[in-house]
């Protein structure tokens, strides 16, 4: 579904990798291993379509996302270094309004089922800015939840976890995954995925 | 598809509202927007009543008068239809030439009598040797004269 | 993909660089030969007018100079684009590197304006459209250099000072047309399709010489940029030592 | 002044076919400092930007010249990998 | 369509709902314009002569300065923490999301402004018609600022510094709406009517309009880069 | 003693060199200044007379918009990345510290427009002492904008949009500075002398140099907490 | 050395932990424990100095730090979730300021070697702002190199750290304790070290 030819990143004057080719079919998670600096985010965020490609092609269902642009994101739920969470606003509000430029319905109830999920429960009313750094990240992943994309961009999502909520993430991977659902992540934990193909792409020689 | 149609929507509406800009600037063009004003505006009250404003045409031939100390002048500025005269101490720029254009900054006082603070010469856009000139002028002068006022006058 | 296409050839730094190099004496040479016979209409041949005398002959590079700064910008404005659409680099290196020599031009035409509306106008400055438009040109080529040297990312930069590129071209038909959509000090156009040139067959064509000799001037020198921005961008590439190596031996 | 030189129109053109002698030229009619102070200030405009170019150019290949000795392996692998 | 304009309310309603969050932010543009323009007949002189000469420019340029600074906010916070990266990759078309951006923004920074604009224009004795055209010349420009601003914005987006680098794209193009604006009111206090100027005013909003969407949205998506 | 001025010197070169790292920045506060100056004609109009008279208004307001906006530099980055924590956690008096910041800034921000608003007031005709006694209250009163500035950026540093609540606290503090600074000027054009201006702004100055940079540390101490 | 007394933190309206009693001495390292938004960096701020506690003491050699102040700074290093690294400055002009500051003599060699363990040789010139996530925060350990004190705090020091960074990491704090140094870390990652005492605080009753 989603194939990447010959893939070529430029960063500065570094080239961090080139020639680069894969794809991903439904239920199956590529798991993006490098050391520190290897280009892990330089390669996730080309493939959301944030960077262009210094060569090379992406393309989703045949077509090439550069064409494709609204359509494509349609499909995608990325998660970045950065969270995407307004401090000011509170967890609920920061999902009610993610989900619905995501063109999904989003309604109060669902949203605070899914807030539960992620352990936030009677968290939802406080402004995001008072969380501590993995309740944050809790409220990024709980989009996870809500938007219904086949593709899951994933860039670190266990940082800042503790252990109960890492569990609650490999859950949601491998139930994503098991209903046909496709995710690029990178990690430096070692992490598990019970269902689904486990692909690995190994970056950087340096 | 979808996203087709959305595209020709957004042309659409792009070029309506060029279209309304286009109109808004012909209208403005259409007004009275003016770097100064001439005579005719002036004795009609169109222009500022006690406060500083430009004022244009051309200089009267015949009509500068030059004050004993060498920098007051007087003049009278012209559109042809009607006269102000013009009192300004100071140095002329090299361009103020009787019959030629000028752009006068200053206050009009009751007397009708425009007291200038700066004066500022305004010239056409024809260049030529002065024996052209001589011939263009016994010729067809008319001709020659006309473009000059015109661009003063014209709004 | 492109290279296939033959007159896209030229379109990579790779084979841009010697051809450029090879352009840029003839190019030089043509401007030294416009401006020498274009200096000797401009106070030889040319009489004095009859209004202004000898000072209108700042015209012969007042006129050139203006006519220069919009020119290379409509110019600089095209590559960008081109550079932002096609996403091809050379285009943005031309366009970064004609916007030094633009604002150039677009100061010598204030500097000269100026100097030439001090004695004829009787001030050095007034706010007209035309002025004003010409300085906002020159704060927008200022704006199109900080922008490309505050980005560190070279292609970032590119793409992002093409935006602001294409954003001002709307003040060049502003310009242009100034002198006639408002009533402003500064004269007319004294050169128009319909009337021609209503000036003195000598004048206009030193000015011609003169507008000619700044254009081969920027070409010249708009080319030795390009070649040192090739340089310093694509220093890592393979070609760029191959070229080195030469001028090492030397 | 050479005699071969063409006719000059002096000053408002009044007494036309004059030949013009070189105090006269460079007064330019009274505008001597308006008309030289452009052309001066074009001259230098135009000079400078070419040695400022050519000077740019001497040191770019002077550093890449160092680099290309010290690091020419160092870029090979790179493109290689 | 309906997608478009729901797309549009949304980001509409969550900046508003940000800004009343940090009421400070709103009351600080609106403060900086009434002291800029109260500073001047400190710094110049209390002569009301003068006063009423420089008065529509010195509005004019206060109002200029406010919307430009107002700008910084206008893309940063949602740059740092990572909304704007989620913005970009959202199905709807950018420009909708940018145009709600700056339709928010100006009614929190612009509007304002031309509101109280009138009670300072009487610090500086205009004649109620003057007050009238100047809030009306506010209202028609100050949108303006703010869609040019937002190119400006995004441009400058990545850029270290870009706050005060922002100033030196903007402001040129900052210009002519000055002119014009502060010419309306000198022309209808000088009793020639401001309508030739107003509709000046409105053909750049118009034009800005229909480009300043487009041209911010190519710029945020380079910035984002 | 000696690690005191040791750690001053480090203070004020790291910030210079990071100043001119982003050499955009220092030019950017100059360019904002220059044209807010310039800004002024167009929107007042041309006439001399009414020139000579507001310029030294507008120079000084101008110069206390554009250090006003400067401060926001003065530690935000610092704090955004953590590098200002670590500076309270060093074994360094923090006065110390932050007088080494606060100058540095002022060499950056500040004197650059001591040394053109020369230029700048030959633009609205002023005589050469004008020119001098600007030039001299400048040097003595922005410096002053500096110190009470860094109170206030230190205190609106955790809070959001602080930018321009920043301008809130400091402008009141900035308005005698602003009258001293203009009414010098003013005075040396009518002909009155500018000393008894001039050594106010002096007073100035050395009870800012005194308290501020205590007050500033504290307000940096309780923005951490 | 490190005592704590009767510890109580509060933030916002919630009280996060109270009556917390340690103390630390030399070669001890301190684990804090806890799920996402019990305290725990609440907790290392504290002891830092850089807030107030709500109620209770801390005390460095039997003297409250309220009242030593720069002469307790002497003796800590403070690594939080900011690294404290200035984007424009290259790696190796951060760690030299930030040595100097810390009043610790610090020559271009021994930090160049200090980069090097940290696995940054040949990047020592490169602005900060172009490294990765994990070079980053490389750059900011490498700062516990340089300075000879006696306690570190460290906030999740081996977040976006790749395996080997741990790996050199988890060395550093060995030796630390061996040399009769303290620690005290908040982590979510397992991590084991070989010498020295481990203690460990739980937060949060939840
Ligand atoms: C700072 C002041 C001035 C500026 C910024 C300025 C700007 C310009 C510009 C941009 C053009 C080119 C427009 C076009 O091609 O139509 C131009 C043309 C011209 N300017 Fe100026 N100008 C200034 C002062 C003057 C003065 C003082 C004079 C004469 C007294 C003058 C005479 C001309 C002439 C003759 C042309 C050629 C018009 C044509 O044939 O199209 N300019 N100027
Ligand atoms: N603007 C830039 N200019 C120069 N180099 C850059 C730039 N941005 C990134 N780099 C370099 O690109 C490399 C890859 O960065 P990237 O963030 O993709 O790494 P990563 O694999 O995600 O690392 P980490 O595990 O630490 O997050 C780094 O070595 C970095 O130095
Ligand atoms: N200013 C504040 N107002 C109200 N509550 C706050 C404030 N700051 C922090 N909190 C709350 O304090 C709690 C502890 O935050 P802290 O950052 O210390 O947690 P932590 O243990 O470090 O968590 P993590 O493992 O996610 O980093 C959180 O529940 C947070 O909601
Ligand atoms: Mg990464
Ligand atoms: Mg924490």
């Amino acid at each position: 579904m989603l194939e990447v030819s010959n893939l070529e990143c430029v960063r500065g004057d570094r080239r961090l990798f080139a020639g680069m080719n894969f794809s991903l079919q439904p239920g199956e998670l590529l798991h993006v291993h490098g050391a520190n600096g290897s280009g892990k985010t330089s390669l996730l965020r080309m493939v959301c379509g944030l960077t262009a490609p210094a060569e090379g092609e992406i393309r989703w269902n045949g077509e090439s996302i550069r064409s494709l642009r609204e359509d494509y994101f349609k499909d995608v739920t990325y998660l970045g270094h950065l969270g995407g969470i307004k401090e000011e606003l509170t967890a609920l509000e920061n999902l009610r309004i993610s989900a619905e430029l995501a063109g999904v319905d989003a309604p109060e109830d669902k949203v605070v089922v899914a807030l539960g999920k992620l352990g936030l429960g009677g968290r939802e009313d406080l402004p995001a800015k008072v969380l501590s750094q993995g309740q944050k990240r809790r409220v990024a992943l709980a989009r996870l939840l809500l938007c219904n994309t086949r593709l899951w961009i994933l860039d670190e999502p266990f940082t800042a976890l503790d252990v109960a909520a890492v569990g609650v993430v490999q859950d949601l991977l491998s139930q994503h995954l098991h209903n046909g659902g496709m995710v690029i992540l990178t990690t430096h934990q070692e992490v598990d995925i019970p269902a689904g193909t486990v692909r690995r792409i190994h970056l950087g020689l340096q | 598809m979808k996203s087709r149609h959305k595209r020709l929507a957004f042309i659409v509406a792009g070029l309506a509202g060029l279209g309304g800009a286009a109109a808004l600037v012909l209208n403005a063009f259409n007004d009275n927007m003016v770097f100064f004003f001439s005579p005719t505006q002036v004795f009609a009250k169109e222009s500022p009543e006690g406060r500083n404003f430009r004022l244009g045409g051309l200089v009267e031939k015949g009509s500068l008068k030059r004050e004993d100390d060498g920098l007051t002048v007087h003049f009278v500025v012209t559109d042809t239809h009607k006269d102000i005269t013009v009192t300004y101490k100071g140095i002329l720029p090299d361009l103020f030439r009787e019959g030629q254009g000028v752009v006068a900054q200053g206050r009009l006082n009751p007397d009708g009598v425009f007291y200038a603070e700066e004066v500022l010469a305004k010239h056409d856009e024809n260049y030529m040797p002065p024996e052209v000139k001589d011939a263009l002028d016994k010729g067809k002068a008319k001709n020659v004269a006309t473009p000059t006022g015109a661009t003063l006058i014209t709004q | 993909m492109a290279k296939k296409i033959n007159w896209f050839k030229y379109s990579s730094p790779q084979a841009f660089y010697p051809l450029a190099g090879k352009m840029i004496p003839w190019f030089a040479v043509a401007a030294l030969l416009f401006t020498l016979p274009g200096l000797y209409f401009s106070f030889f041949v040319a009489p004095a007018d009859y209004q202004q005398g000898e000072a209108y002959r700042i015209m012969f590079i007042h006129v050139p100079a203006a006519w220069m700064s919009m020119f290379i910008y409509m110019v600089m404005a095209g590559y960008a684009g081109m550079g932002l659409v096609l996403n091809s680099r050379l285009s943005s290196m031309m366009a970064s590197a004609l916007a030094p020599t633009g604002a150039m031009f677009t100061f010598l035409a204030l500097w000269t304006g100026s100097l030439w509306g001090k004695p004829m106008w009787g001030a050095w400055w007034v706010w007209d459209a035309r002025l004003t438009s010409e300085l906002i040109l020159l704060f927008l080529y200022i704006g199109f250099m900080s922008l490309y040297a505050a980005i560190d990312e070279p292609r970032r930069a590119a793409r992002a000072s093409a935006v602001l590129a294409l954003v001002g071209v709307v003040n060049i038909p502003i310009i242009y047309f100034s002198v006639k959509w408002w009533n402003t000090l500064h004269q007319g156009s004294s050169i128009t399709a319909s009337k021609g040139p209503t000036m003195e067959a000598s004048m206009f064509i030193a000015m011609i010489l003169m507008a000619m000799a700044f254009w081969m001037y920027t070409i010249a020198v708009a080319l030795m940029r390009v070649r040192c921005e090739i340089l310093e961008r694509e220093r890592h590439a393979e070609w760029v030592a191959e070229v080195l190596r030469p001028s090492r031996a030397r | 002044m050479p005699s071969g030189w063409p006719k000059y129109y002096a000053l408002h053109g009044r007494d036309e076919g004059r030949e013009m002698n070189l105090s006269e030229f460079f007064a330019m009619g009274g505008y001597g400092f308006y008309v030289w102070g452009s052309y001066g200030v074009t001259a230098l405009c135009l000079i400078v930007e070419v040695v400022l170019l050519m000077r740019r150019k001497r040191t770019l290949l002077q550093r890449l010249g160092r680099m290309s000795r010290v690091t020419s392996t160092e870029v090979k692998n790179e493109i290689q990998t | 369509m309906t997608s478009l304009t729901a797309a549009f309310r949304c980001i509409v309603a969550r900046d508003i709902t940000l800004a009343l969050r940090r009421r400070a932010d709103v009351l600080t543009t609106l403060f900086f314009f009434v002291i800029v323009v109260s500073l001047f007949p400190l710094g110049v002189g209390p002569e009301m002569a003068t006063l009423r000469i420089i008065a529509p420019g010195v509005v004019w340029v206060a109002a200029l300065l406010a919307s430009m600074l107002a700008l910084e906010r206008m893309f940063y916070s949602d740059y740092r923490d990572g909304t704007l990266e989620q913005m970009l990759l959202t199905p709807q078309p950018l420009p909708v999301l940018v145009l709600g951006k700056v339709f928010a923004h100006w009614l929190v920074s612009g509007l304002p402004l031309v509101l109280i604009a009138p009670l300072l224009g009487v610090q500086y004795d205009l004649p109620p018609e003057g007050l009238l055209i100047l809030a009306l010349s506010l209202l028609v420009g100050t949108p303006v600022l703010s869609l040019i601003g937002a190119i400006g914005a995004a441009l400058t987006l990545g850029v270290r510094g870009g706050g005060v680098l922002v100033s030196l794209l903007v402001l040129p193009l900052y210009i002519p709406v000055l002119i014009f604006g502060a010419g309306a009111v000198d022309a209808s206090m000088s009793g020639l009517g401001a309508q030739a100027h107003l509709s000046l005013l409105g053909a750049f909003l118009l034009g800005a309009l229909i480009l300043a969407p487009w041209a911010a949205s190519a710029a945020l998506r380079i910035s984002m880069e």
